[in-house]
């Protein structure tokens, strides 16, 4: 970045710079990458990594798959924060307008009878990743983006949520994930815990509550991004 | 109570204060002024808890590092909430009027996550959390650039956003190889195992280049002025005043805790860069027309000033840094509301068109003036303590070419401050078509200003709290 | 057999190189997106092949999945910009 | 907080608040305005004399305020700063009667009286400043309050001369930070002491201790208007008359040359000061600043230029006598502080009457002046016969105390220096004397107000007339106690230990 | 080479290559892919410097780190894409004007 701003600025005419520009940042990128692959090389050969402490720990952490335990209950503090992260998102999306006119023509019958069949069966997979996380590849994110699939394809046939879902309803299915994770975070300090402490007879129950919620507000939420702007305020078409 | 934490209460309430003004947007306001006073609350707390028992650790979800998340609070980090308490309130309270109605339904949530976002990041020890956190705080501060609407600030919003996803991977791939080195994120047991490798030095160059890019040191400082400038004035006001001093902080921490002890050239060649950004920035803020663009190079220049503590290497010189820090988040804030009044009274922010404006808003020019007198380093004021113990260290290293650079960077300050206040002199009368300003934008303006006064007053104090854990005691000390 | 097996993970490696390499230097931008989509799915068999199941799931929904689908609908509101040849993206519609 | 360690904050607080509360009050409300005025100034007249009183009897005014580790902010009672003080607030209750008359029916008066009363905050502030610290913070207020009211009028010319103050005064008082700053990793302490606190330091740190000398002084050097740091000083008298007699006898000025007096005695220590061997440049400059300010002087058809550079000469004699090693001499500078404060506001008040009263702004216009407003120009005549130095006037003595002291110093060449500077002061205030005097009027005046049977406003014929009889009282009551001499004589058997 | 490593060093070569293309591309969907391939160039050092050690189980810390930054990612995209469109409306081409250069 530094050497673009320091660069007389002539483009080509396909919005490209200039070819002696280019040339001097892949050498200097290609020996970024070299040192950086030196670097790698370099590294101690056992990973000293955190696989044992994690094991060791996977008991009590209420689930069996270590991937889901480390999401959701070791560093579930990180999970809580990137929840927010893709609110917040959806926030600036819609602070920067509203969403665009659906102007494509209706979809032909294929795609329409697809989305008839795939939309049903796409939330029944969500929902199976979401259960099978907790001792399997699977969880809250994958099954969020599953059914944020099963959205994408409606809003792609025309669909639209309705005046009554678009306002407040739309909005705690949104902020649900983080809400949830929230209180939950919060009652157990309340309790007598740290924030996240979960006492470990309930700690696989709690972890589902959140990831459910986790699930329906990512799913809502990136079909909301897809969106591409708020919903309008106004009746609708 | 031993369970209440202060400091998680800070983290987790602005978070609620966000979803809150997201889920009910017709009452943003009362509802981010009332997280506003708690988060404040929150953080007078944590000080009064730090006092009462020194640093504190704290181990999120119980498991504690390596395994989990711990939060750290030490002097440092409470200097850091606290300034960003000062500034959040204030502008919270400038916010109320400078923001229409479908404005302040976005403001506000975006705002509190902000907030979040500066809380959990000064809070955390844990370089994966930060990273969560540095993205939580650039969306959240793209999102506010871009509420100004209009090509310069959506240009400025994209390229900023563009900016900071590309300082969040630098940072990420370093946070990579020093987790594949040590076996752990958490800081202090990096602190404790780190040895100087090759690995190392790649991840000191990612992590350092990543954050020196969103912190905007010259010459990584391209962005920042027209994002600044364009931004909303209360925006403008949190951008300059904290979001670029999250990344220096990490980096600071980083510096102080996990970098090779061996880091001296590195320190020179930062300081060099920052004495760059000093002169460059101040002499660029001096050739602008346009007073936000002004302001924004004076904060390219300020930020420089904070890199002159690395090669010192003295607690004088660590403190003075973070002196000069919470000074200028304190005076930039101020100067900012003030220029925001005088956009929205007059309708431009032309320098050359100052004159008509400004005689108008005595209270504003002065907020102004009280402000930028910290920002040159005039007793008493915050900034001048800050330059007073920079200079003092600088002389005591026997590097007194630092304290140079510091001088002749309060002359170029003086030179723009005063090139500005001296419009409200003039004896221009002719009409004006104007906007009344609201109260509160006015005064809080001006109270900003005064705080940053008041810092050059009553510095024993939070100098004293700057002390707790004694951040700079291990490889800063004399 | 272990051979094989690095002479694949060569040979995926490579590909993800070249297939992001031809999605970023791509003249149109719809190809470029059809290549990132399918450099997407690459990733999911590397994380596969690095023993991460999780990762590969969630790679395809939403790396490759969303993402496409993101960009995808940036671009076809993006039409009037003309630098991509508009008949291309109504066929695929 | 007991009364000893409340008086010095008191006594800013006196200027501070009024001057507070003037800046939002609306331009109509003149007699509040005036209310406060007077009052603060009275207020801190009293509260001076107060401590003057307490002081003999044994009370030890000090205040302090840690700002960092081993560092306060002290305000603090000392004989020296007592005589600052004492002559800044006589001066100051003069000034704004001064300034009520000459500013009336002008546009923003509540700005101009508010920065008016925060400029004589920051010179009580830098009188009473314990320690170099407080001097530096106070000093640069002094700067930042000054500069509306050198710009007040609002013209081109007014801010161009508000530019230069604030480039060389700006530029003074970093000097002065880097002195000060330096000064402190070395020394350790910034507390003014009696005899200076550096002599311990010897000569492990000569060469440093000699390059702060010059950076100290060069900062206060800007605000004495030393050669060739003066060039501010001509330039500002754009200002309304007022500020002109503030800036030149009670405030800028003079806090430049007390903050000398202060680095050499309560510093350095007046005789470690010349075992480093920088007390004979000090002179020099000094001599050299006299006899070209009296140069200048002598070809100023402006009134009001020829009265600054008289300034520029006259501020020098104060340092020339500091820079004497030699308590006869040091009495000579201390009693020119007060001698110059109370002459040369006496001639700036004589030369705004003549401005307001008839627009007379050059020498050359003076003519018969005499006639036409006798009590001014007997005002003016006793000025400046007394910065001539004619005895039995307050100049008088200065100079006595100056050339004794030279002589027993052993710097028999700066009586050549008094003598040809009295001889250019002759020369420059002697043919207007002559012209006001026995001239003839001219048919009509510039630009005449009629104020009835008077000559003037009461208001600005009051404070001139005043001024001109303490400068006859400074010189014919001169071995009273509490004269300005009396004061100077006790300061010094402190700093010489005598 | 350890397999693992392999993947190691193709992560750096994307993370190179994004960087190549976000600096040389003025097209904002462009520069938004460009940062999409670093991300993943990231990701992938990550996850296969967790994997060196042959046939035990992986570290399944790096696993959730990059789950979290897949999703950041996402979120960073879509806010992309949005002002990319709001920027193209408002100045008729989707770029960055030059940097005003001083």
């Amino acid at each position: 970045m530094k050497k673009k701003s320091n660069k007389p600025k002539s483009i080509t005419e396909n919005g490209e710079r200039e070819a002696p520009f280019r040339l001097l940042l892949a050498v200097l990128l290609s020996a970024l990458a070299a040192g950086l692959g030196y670097a790698v090389l370099s590294l101690p050969s056992p990973p000293p990594g955190l696989s044992s402490h994690v094991a060791a720990n996977l008991e009590t952490s209420g689930v069996s798959n270590p991937v889901t335990a480390v999401l959701l209950n070791f560093r579930g503090y990180d999970t809580l924060l990137e929840l927010g992260v893709l609110l917040l998102a959806l926030l600036g999306v819609w602070s920067l307008g509203v969403a665009p006119e659906h102007h494509e023509p209706p979809p032909g019958p294929v795609l329409d009878m697809l989305t008839r069949l795939l939309a049903p069966l796409l939330i029944l997979v969500a929902g199976y990743l979401l259960w099978v996380g907790a001792h399997a590849p699977g969880g809250a994110f994958q099954a969020g983006s599953v059914l944020a699939a099963a959205g994408v394809l409606l809003l792609l046939t025309g669909w639209r949520p309705g005046a009554g879902f678009s306002g407040l309803p739309l909005r705690i299915t949104l902020a649900a994930g983080l809400g949830v994770f929230v209180v939950v975070g919060v009652v157990l300090m309340l309790l007598g815990g740290r924030l996240l402490e979960y006492p470990p007879s309930f700690a696989g129950a709690l972890i589902l509550l959140i990831e459910a919620a986790a699930t329906l507000s990512i799913g809502t939420t990136l079909a909301a991004l897809f969106l591409g702007g708020r919903p309008e305020a106004g009746p609708r078409r | 109570m031993p369970w209440l934490h202060w400091g998680v209460i800070a983290i987790v309430l602005p978070l609620a204060g966000a979803m809150s003004c997201f889920l009910w947007p017709r009452r943003a306001i009362p509802l981010g002024l009332v997280t506003a006073l708690g988060i404040v609350t929150c953080v007078a707390g944590l000080g009064w808890q730090l006092v009462e028992q020194g640093a504190q650790r704290y181990a999120v979800g119980g498991w504690g590092a390596p395994l989990g998340i711990d939060l750290y609070a030490d002097g440092l980090s409470l200097l850091m909430l606290m300034a960003t308490a000062a500034v959040g309130l204030g502008v919270s309270i400038y916010s109320i009027g400078y923001f229409n109605r479908e404005k302040a339904r976005y403001f506000w949530p975006l705002w509190m996550f902000l907030w979040a976002a500066l809380n959990a990041l000064f809070l955390s020890a844990d370089i994966f959390n930060l990273y969560v956190t540095l993205e939580l705080l650039g969306l959240a501060a793209v999102a506010l650039v871009a509420l100004a609407g209009g090509a310069e600030a959506l240009t400025g919003a994209m390229r900023y956003l563009l900016v900071s996803l590309l300082g969040s991977l630098f940072y990420l791939l370093g946070v990579a190889l020093l987790y594949h080195s040590f076996g752990s994120v958490d800081i202090a047991i990096l602190a404790a195992r780190v040895e100087s490798s090759p690995a190392v030095w790649a991840a000191v160059g990612l992590i350092s280049a990543g954050l020196l890019l969103k912190t905007a040191l010259f010459p990584l400082h391209f962005w920042l002025p027209s994002t600044h400038a364009s931004a909303p004035a209360p925006v403008s006001a949190l951008l300059s005043a904290l979001v670029v001093k999250a990344s220096f902080y990490i980096l600071l921490r980083l510096w102080l805790e996990i970098f090779p002890p061996t880091s001296a050239v590195l320190g020179q060649l930062l300081a060099l860069l920052g004495a760059t950004a000093v002169l460059w920035g101040g002499l660029q803020a001096l050739r602008q027309t346009r007073l936000k663009m002004l302001i924004a190079y004076s904060t390219v220049a300020q930020l420089g000033y904070l890199f002159l503590a690395f090669p010192l290497a003295s607690i004088t010189g660590w403190t003075g840094a973070l002196y000069m820090l919470l000074s200028h988040a304190v005076a930039k804030t101020a100067i900012f509301m003030a220029a925001g009044n005088i956009l929205y009274f007059g309708g431009h922010d032309r320098i050359a068109d100052l004159d008509r404006v400004v005689q108008r808003l005595p209270l504003t020019v002065t907020a102004f003036a009280l402000a930028g007198a910290s920002i040159m380093g005039l007793p008493p004021s915050g900034g001048f303590i800050a330059k007073w113990l920079l200079l003092e260290a600088a002389i005591r290293s026997g590097q007194w070419w630092w304290g140079g650079i510091l001088i002749l960077g309060g002359l170029l300050s003086a030179a723009w401050v005063f090139k500005v206040v001296g419009y409200a002199f003039t004896r221009s009368r002719a009409p004006h078509e104007s906007r009344a300003v609201p109260v509160g934008m006015e005064w809080s303006a001006l109270a900003m200003s005064m705080v940053a006064i008041l810092l050059g007053l009553f510095a024993s104090w939070p100098l004293a709290l700057m002390e707790i854990g004694l951040p700079f005691g291990g490889k800063g000390a004399e | 057999m272990n051979l094989l097996q690095s002479a694949f993970d060569s040979l995926l490696g490579f590909a993800l190189l070249w297939l992001a390499w031809r999605a970023l230097a791509s003249p149109d931008l719809f190809r470029a997106i059809v290549l990132f989509v399918a450099f997407g799915l690459l990733m999911a068999l590397a994380w596969v092949r690095l023993d991460a199941p999780d990762i590969a799931l969630a790679e395809v929904a939403i790396g490759a999945g969303l993402t496409g689908a993101l960009l995808l609908g940036a671009l076809a509101r993006l039409k009037p910009e003309g630098v991509t040849k508009p008949t291309h993206e109504e066929k695929e519609q | 907080m007991s009364w000893d360690t409340g008086m010095p904050l008191l006594v800013l607080a006196s200027s501070l608040l009024p001057g507070l509360v003037i800046f939002f009050l609306p331009e109509e409300r003149i007699v509040t305005r005036t209310t406060l005025n007077l009052a603060g100034a009275t207020l801190k007249l009293a509260l001076v004399g107060v401590m003057i009183w307490g002081a003999l009897y044994g009370h030890h005014y000090e205040t302090r305020l840690p700002i960092l580790p081993g560092l306060d902010l002290v305000l603090r009672a000392d004989p020296l700063s007592i005589l600052f003080v004492a002559l800044s607030s006589i001066l100051w209750l003069v000034t704004t009667i001064y300034a009520i008359g000459y500013l009336e029916g002008s546009p923003n008066r509540s700005r101009f009286f508010g920065f008016f009363s925060l400029c004589v905050t920051a010179t009580v502030g830098v009188a009473l400043a314990g320690n170099l610290i407080t001097f530096l913070l106070f000093y640069e207020l002094l700067t930042l309050v000054t500069y509306p009211l050198i710009v007040h009028r609002g013209t081109e010319v007014a801010r161009r001369a508000g530019r230069t103050y604030l480039i060389y005064t700006i530029a003074g008082g970093t000097l002065l930070l880097l002195g000060t700053v330096w000064l402190y990793t070395l020394a350790g302490s910034l507390d003014f002491t009696a005899r200076g606190f550096l002599s311990g330091l010897g000569g492990a740190h000569h060469t440093a201790l000699v390059i702060i000398f010059v950076l100290l002084i060069g900062g206060l050097g800007v605000k004495a208007a030393l050669i060739p740091l003066h060039g501010w000083l001509p330039q500002a008298m754009v200002a309304p008359a007022p500020v002109s007699a503030l800036l030149h006898a009670v405030a800028v000025v003079k806090a430049g040359a007390f903050g000398i007096m202060r680095v050499v005695y309560d510093v350095y220590g007046i005789q470690f000061a010349a075992t480093l061997g920088v007390t004979l440049p000090l002179a020099i400059v000094a001599a050299v600043t006299i006899i070209y300010g009296s140069m200048r002087a002598l070809f100023q058809d402006d009134l009001k230029r020829r009265l600054a550079f008289s300034t520029v000469s006259q501020v020098a004699y104060i340092v020339l006598g500091i820079a004497i090693v030699g308590p006869v001499a040091t009495i000579g500078g201390l009693v020119h502080l007060v001698h110059q404060g109370v002459m040369k506001i006496t001639l700036f008040f004589c030369a705004g009457n003549l401005a307001e009263t008839l627009g007379i702004h050059k020498v050359s216009e003076m003519n018969g002046v005499g006639r036409r407003m006798p009590w001014t120009m007997a005002a003016f005549t006793i000025g400046t016969f007394g910065m001539i130095g004619a005895p039995p006037l307050a100049g008088f003595i200065s100079k006595w105390y100056l050339g004794v002291g030279a002589l027993d110093g052993g710097q028999g060449w700066v009586v050549f220096i008094l003598a040809g500077s009295s001889l250019l002061n002759a020369g420059y205030f002697l043919p207007i004397l002559y012209a006001a005097w026995f001239k003839a009027p001219p048919d009509s005046w510039p630009a005449e107000r009629s104020f009835g049977r008077r000559e003037t406003a009461w208001a600005l014929l009051a404070p001139p007339v005043v001024t001109a009889l303490l400068t006859l009282a400074a010189g014919l009551l001169a071995s009273a106690p509490f004269s300005p001499l009396q004061w100077a004589r006790f300061i010094t058997t402190l700093e010489y230990a005598l | 080479m350890i397999p693992a490593v392999l993947y190691a060093l193709v992560g750096m070569g994307l993370f190179a290559l994004g960087l190549f293309a976000l600096i040389v591309h003025t097209h904002l969907l462009r520069k938004i892919l460009a940062i999409n391939v670093m991300a993943s160039g990231v990701f992938l050092v990550l996850v296969a410097l967790a994997a060196r050690t042959r046939g035990a189980v992986p570290d399944p810390v790096p696993h959730a780190m990059v789950i979290t930054g897949i999703v950041v990612a996402v979120s960073a995209t879509a806010l992309a894409l949005a002002l990319m469109l709001r920027v193209s409306a408002e100045t008729g081409r989707a770029e960055l004007p030059e940097e005003p250069l001083e």
